[in-house]
């Protein structure tokens, strides 16, 4: 909206929402850039990008109050064993690159390190039985965790007072460190289980958005994709367009993220936003061993790479 | 008893009986009352404290309905029906947040006046009682005489038949006092509106009324009633007649003996 | 006054209100066929309830234990400041700003700070609740304060009473219709406190368990949570009206209510 | 001027003045006002309504400081101020939330009684007033003739050496009034305290007092000094004594020339 | 009563403690060496205020823009419905259950609906203001109209006053201060609530901004943010102040404060 391309078509543009998962950051890039490049108006939508609540977007989505929204695959997997209709129509990030964190000096550089150590996180099952699986690779006893949960505290306000170690996102946490100098120990998921490497974060829509309107599912998809793509070619400048369309945000941080997850997004994937059917039945399987889902998910339903374009 | 029998009152109280409570706590406060205000009659009661005369001005009123009896206001039963009478109440009652002009104006207006026609009427009055220079005051600066006497300005000029005034008097100075019964009088015998006053003063009730009744101690009945004999208009000297000081002890008398008969739990 | 009447007069009205609107709601999620994540009809958050009942009575039991420290300590923490700035000449106008001030620092700006001071215990939460409990007690309590009957301020002080004995036996019975209509504000928001309060770290309660049902999608469950949160919330309301029943004992019986 | 010039007065008001207000708005309301009350001597002081008797209670009572002048209490300068007075007011001013007994026995204990004299010495006198029923009532329920003999034995009972009664009896009726006048004469001629009275009732402050200072409109200055001529202890059929219509008179006319001379403002 | 004198003896108390408290503030910020990220000293605050300056103010205006109609549609609210209630006999008994019930139907539950019934605009948000604003007026004002002094009451029955003419002339003037204590409270929380509105998704304003800042860590500019927070609730509680001031004109002079 802030540059409209006078190369785009100059017809009506259907104009759709895009709900976010949390506040502005590098995983949404792609949509800004897409947005503000003109990509979204060159395959006729207009395209709102709207900050969530508290709820995130999820069921914003499902029930039709916005047709897209950035969700992840632990939501979505939970989100449809509660039968609602969500479907996930792109991984932004081929791997998961979240871990467990903790500064230097704890000396946590291995999952059997835990033991003995607090860790700070939101209270949810999935938490405990995420450690339990890394640390059983070790051979360590997750009962040995002292688990504290803080709520919307930070992780730099968490690990000054009671906490050992929590669970971050590298891509904004991690590099924020580096870029005050604090050096941390990085336990990622990847590292210690395959089941582990679910997607996150995604691009949801309806089912009902499927069935009904595929032809704009498809330019939602490609609009984004070109987008990713950009920021993937032009961390720099993708930074800048995201500075642009929220100056409020930390620039620094999001030049620096940035930087670092440009060749993240679609990493050793065929093109951006390429799903696989293992990484979703991996993942839910693994939820439903320890407890966390009452059923089992229709993995095929759950993901479609139906809409994204075509590599030339 | 009543002088006006072929005219129809402007008040009558027909055999009332009150109680407060149930069970018990069951306390009876008028017992049998029976009396009348003819049109352009001054009718006074005497009675000791809480013989019930508040309690009986608010059943005429309409604030609460008489247990048993009626109450007519021109032959009309206006049992529990508001908005008949003019009203002086024992503590001035002034809204703190109005102004002396304010308060009496809001009064005409509920009365029914206009809202000029109240403005004019209440600064007219207010110059001839003295107060002109506080009608813009709020009764908080004034001291209690003032207050009751704007209280007293405000059921004068409200035009419903019947004033009730529930001892006006009582919170004025004595020479005030004198000054405004004087003053009410020649108003009244001017006008001729009817008037049921409630006093703990016999010499009051002696100057102003036609009528006087004396009732007893709750459970109340009409003790007596007593028809003043001085004509009319009445010189403002009166108390310096010498069968004035007869009649006012005979007057007390009656309370005086009817108290002893009494139950004399609040009274030595 | 007949003690054992009033309780069945002033419970239907509401009750049959209640009633009225959980029909309704009922009604209009059948008929518009609303999602079950989105709004889940009163039925079947019943059901949910009862299915997680035990669950939901540990949660409930955790909320309470943490709502009940947090409406008394702020209550008598916002008694305390405002009897403190009543009796100290010229502390209305100075502390009274910072009152409005302490409503407005936002738990995302405090809440780092007492988690970095206090830790993770107990405390920090409750300090939120106080926070949120003692402003309506306070500022009833000193507009009460600052309210007295000047006949009745005028007759103590001439019997020469002493500043504290006028606190006690005149301003402060004076006050208690004030107070208890902000004790009622702060009992109304007691328990909606503790939930947000829960929400910044807390691994039981109502707030916890809302938190995770509505990220696993179960909004029948959430929905239970918010139907304890308000059966708590009247329990709490009609507990200081009780209170205040039996505190005003002196006060005519109105007509009509 | 002074009965008792050798004995230290209890009260000494001497060369008081009192205005409100700043500029243009300023109001002297009591100007050079100097008047005492022996030991055990029963003053009653008479002037029209807003003369400012209510203001120099207050001074007395150290609520508010004079302008000008010293107030004195057993000799001792006592300007500004507090506790060295009873004090029943205007309006009965009881507690609402207190029992009848409760108020009593709090201003008892403001006085320094302890608890259980306080109990004891009010349970005792409520009886004797003929209120003993009404302990345990709250003050809402009783009528405002019964208020204000609750107002008034908390003044009595307390021992501070002076009372101030501002219009004491003015709420109560003609018969209970007279009454209480006398068990307060009987009383107190067997206890002579000092006592300050306010009255609007000339014969209220004959029957009472040893001397009435009638003061003058406001700007208030003492415009007579009476000497009550009647010996102890009086008869309280007073008022049927020929000669006593004459003193009441009497003090009538020097209040009624101050009027006229007056600026007349509030008064007819 | 002096009206030029009053401002500056109401004005410098608080002022006063206010500048003490941030001098201590900076002082222990100092001394403690206290890490910038959690705790900033108030001048690196401003310093970082007035560096982002223009964008503030842009931001604080969308929060007034958002607070203004939302204070004031809540106070309408809470008037009309205390006066409702007041009126319709047997509804305060029925209704004022479903007032506390109100208070407690947390933001995770209410925002999604709001959202799906109202859309993503500016209704929502005002919506919740309106919730948490309505609730003290009602609540005080209700209080007060239950409180009139029977004397004035009896001799308005007397005369046969109208129950209308008894609400506007006698009941409402007598409850004004009560409302004005709830329109205190209200004006206190009316700004937090609109930041808090603007969590539940929105573009622009000081909630917004506090969000970005909190996750991209700047501490310095979420504080910043609170300093304006707290300013514009001063300034409402202030605004609500001058206008009782107003209103009651009546009141005698107090001696003491
Ligand atoms: N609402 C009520 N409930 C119970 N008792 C009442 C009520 N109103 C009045 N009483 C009782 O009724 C009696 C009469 O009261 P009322 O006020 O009518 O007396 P009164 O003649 O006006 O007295 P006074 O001359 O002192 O004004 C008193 O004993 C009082 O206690
Ligand atoms: N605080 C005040 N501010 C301004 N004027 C006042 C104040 N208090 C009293 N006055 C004025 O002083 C005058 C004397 O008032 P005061 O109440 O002392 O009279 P009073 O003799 O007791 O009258 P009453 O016999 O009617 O009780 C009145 O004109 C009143 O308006
Ligand atoms: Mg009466
Ligand atoms: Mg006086």
């Amino acid at each position: 909206e802030e540059q409209q391309p006078d190369s785009g078509t100059e017809q009506a543009l259907t104009k759709v929402k895009v709900v976010l998962d949390w506040t502005p950051n590098t995983n949404h890039t792609g949509l800004y850039v897409a947005r503000d490049k003109g990509f979204f108006a060159e395959h006729g939508l207009d395209v709102e990008i709207i900050q969530p609540g508290q709820d995130g977007a999820d069921k914003m989505v499902a029930s039709g109050a916005a047709e897209f929204g950035v969700s992840y695959q632990e939501s979505i997997t939970m989100a449809r064993i509660a039968d609602v209709p969500l479907v996930s129509v792109a991984a932004v990030i081929q791997h998961n690159t979240s871990g467990f964190a903790s500064p230097v000096a704890k000396g946590i550089d291995s999952p059997e390190k835990f033991e003995g150590k607090t860790y700070g996180g939101w209270g949810a099952p999935v938490e405990e039985a995420v450690i339990a699986s890394l640390m059983q690779e070790k051979g360590a006893d997750v009962g040995k965790v002292n688990m504290l949960s803080i709520g919307d505290t930070d992780f730099f306000t968490a690990v000054q007072r009671d906490i050992d170690f929590a669970w971050i996102y590298y891509a904004w946490t991690g590099i924020e460190a580096e870029l005050r100098g604090e050096k941390l120990n990085m336990i990622y998921l990847t590292d210690y289980s395959d089941k582990l490497d679910y997607y996150t974060p995604v691009l949801a829509t309806s089912e009902k958005m499927i069935a009904d309107k595929p032809e704009i599912v498809k330019a939602f998809v490609a609009g984004a994709s070109e987008g990713y793509e950009y920021a993937i070619e032009h961390p720099d400048d993708a930074a800048e367009v995201l500075i642009k369309a929220e100056p409020d945000l930390n620039a620094d941080l999001v030049r620096a993220s940035q930087k670092w997850l440009a060749d993240k997004y679609q990493d050793d994937a065929p093109r951006w936003g390429e799903q696989k059917l293992e990484v979703w039945t991996n993942y839910a399987d693994w939820m439903y061993e320890h407890g966390l889902l009452e059923g089992k998910l229709e993995a095929e339903k759950a993901f479609t790479n139906d809409f994204l374009p075509d590599k030339e | 008893m009543d002088g006006n029998a072929v005219d129809i009152p402007v008040l009558t109280v027909r055999n009332v009986r009150k109680s407060f409570g149930k069970g018990a706590a069951k306390k009876d406060v008028i017992a049998d009352l029976s009396l009348t205000v003819g049109e352009g009659e001054f009718v006074s009661i005497v009675g000791p404290s809480g013989s019930g005369k508040t309690t009986l001005f608010q059943m005429i009123g309409g604030l609460t309905l008489p247990d048993e009896g009626d109450i007519l206001i021109g032959g009309k039963r206006i049992n529990g029906q508001r908005g008949n009478v003019s009203y002086m109440p024992q503590q001035a009652s002034l809204l703190p947040w109005r102004t002396v002009a304010g308060n009496v104006e809001l009064a005409l207006q509920i009365a029914g006046a206009s809202r000029k026609e109240a403005a004019e009427l209440t600064s007219e009055w207010l110059g001839k009682i003295g107060l002109a220079s506080y009608g813009d005051a709020y009764p908080g600066v004034l001291s209690g005489g003032m207050q009751q006497r704007v209280s007293f300005l405000r059921a004068l000029l409200s035009p419903q038949r019947l004033m009730l005034l529930d001892e006006p008097f009582g919170a004025l100075d004595a020479l005030t006092r004198l000054s405004m019964q004087r003053w009410l009088l020649s108003i009244w015998e001017a006008n001729r509106r009817s008037v049921l006053l409630v006093t703990h003063s016999i010499e009051e009730a002696l100057l102003l009324s036609d009528r006087i009744i004396v009732l007893s101690q709750s459970p109340a009945v009409v003790l007596d009633e007593f028809v003043v004999p001085y004509g009319r208009p009445r010189s403002d000297k009166l108390w310096t007649d010498p069968e004035f000081n007869r009649y006012k002890e005979r007057v007390y008398n009656v309370l005086q003996e009817s108290l002893s008969k009494g139950t004399g739990d609040s009274h030595v | 006054m007949g003690n054992n009447r009033i309780p069945w007069r002033k419970i239907w009205p509401p009750a049959a209100v209640l009633a009225a609107l959980l029909a309704a709601w009922q009604i209009a999620v059948s008929a518009f066929g609303t999602a079950e994540y989105i709004l889940p009809s009163p039925l079947s958050i019943a059901e949910e309830g009862i299915n997680v009942g035990p669950r939901l009575l540990e949660h409930t039991l955790a909320t309470v234990g943490l709502m009940l420290p947090g409406f008394a300590g702020g209550a008598a923490a916002g008694f305390l400041l405002a009897a403190l700035i009543h009796f100290i000449p010229g502390a209305r106008s100075g502390l009274y700003p910072l009152l409005v001030l302490s409503q407005n620092v936002p738990v995302i700006a405090l809440g780092p700070l007492l988690t970095l001071w206090l830790g993770y215990g107990v405390l920090p939460k409750l300090i939120l609740i106080w926070l949120v409990c003692f402003f309506p007690v306070s500022v009833a309590l000193l507009s009460g304060l600052n309210d007295t009957d000047p006949k009745l301020r005028n007759y103590m002080e001439m019997i020469g009473t002493s500043r504290w004995t006028m606190f006690w036996r005149l301003e402060l019975p004076h006050a208690i219709a004030h107070l208890f209509s902000g004790l009622k504000i702060a009992a109304s928001y007691s328990v909606l406190t503790a939930v947000v309060a829960e929400w910044i770290g807390s691994e039981k309660g109502l707030g916890h368990f809302m938190m995770l049902s509505s990220s696993g999608f179960q909004t029948a469950r959430v929905f239970a949570a918010v139907f304890l949160i308000v059966i708590l919330s009247l329990a709490m309301f009609g507990l200081v009206v009780l209170a205040e029943r039996i505190c005003v004992r002196w006060k005519p019986d109105r007509k009509g209510e």
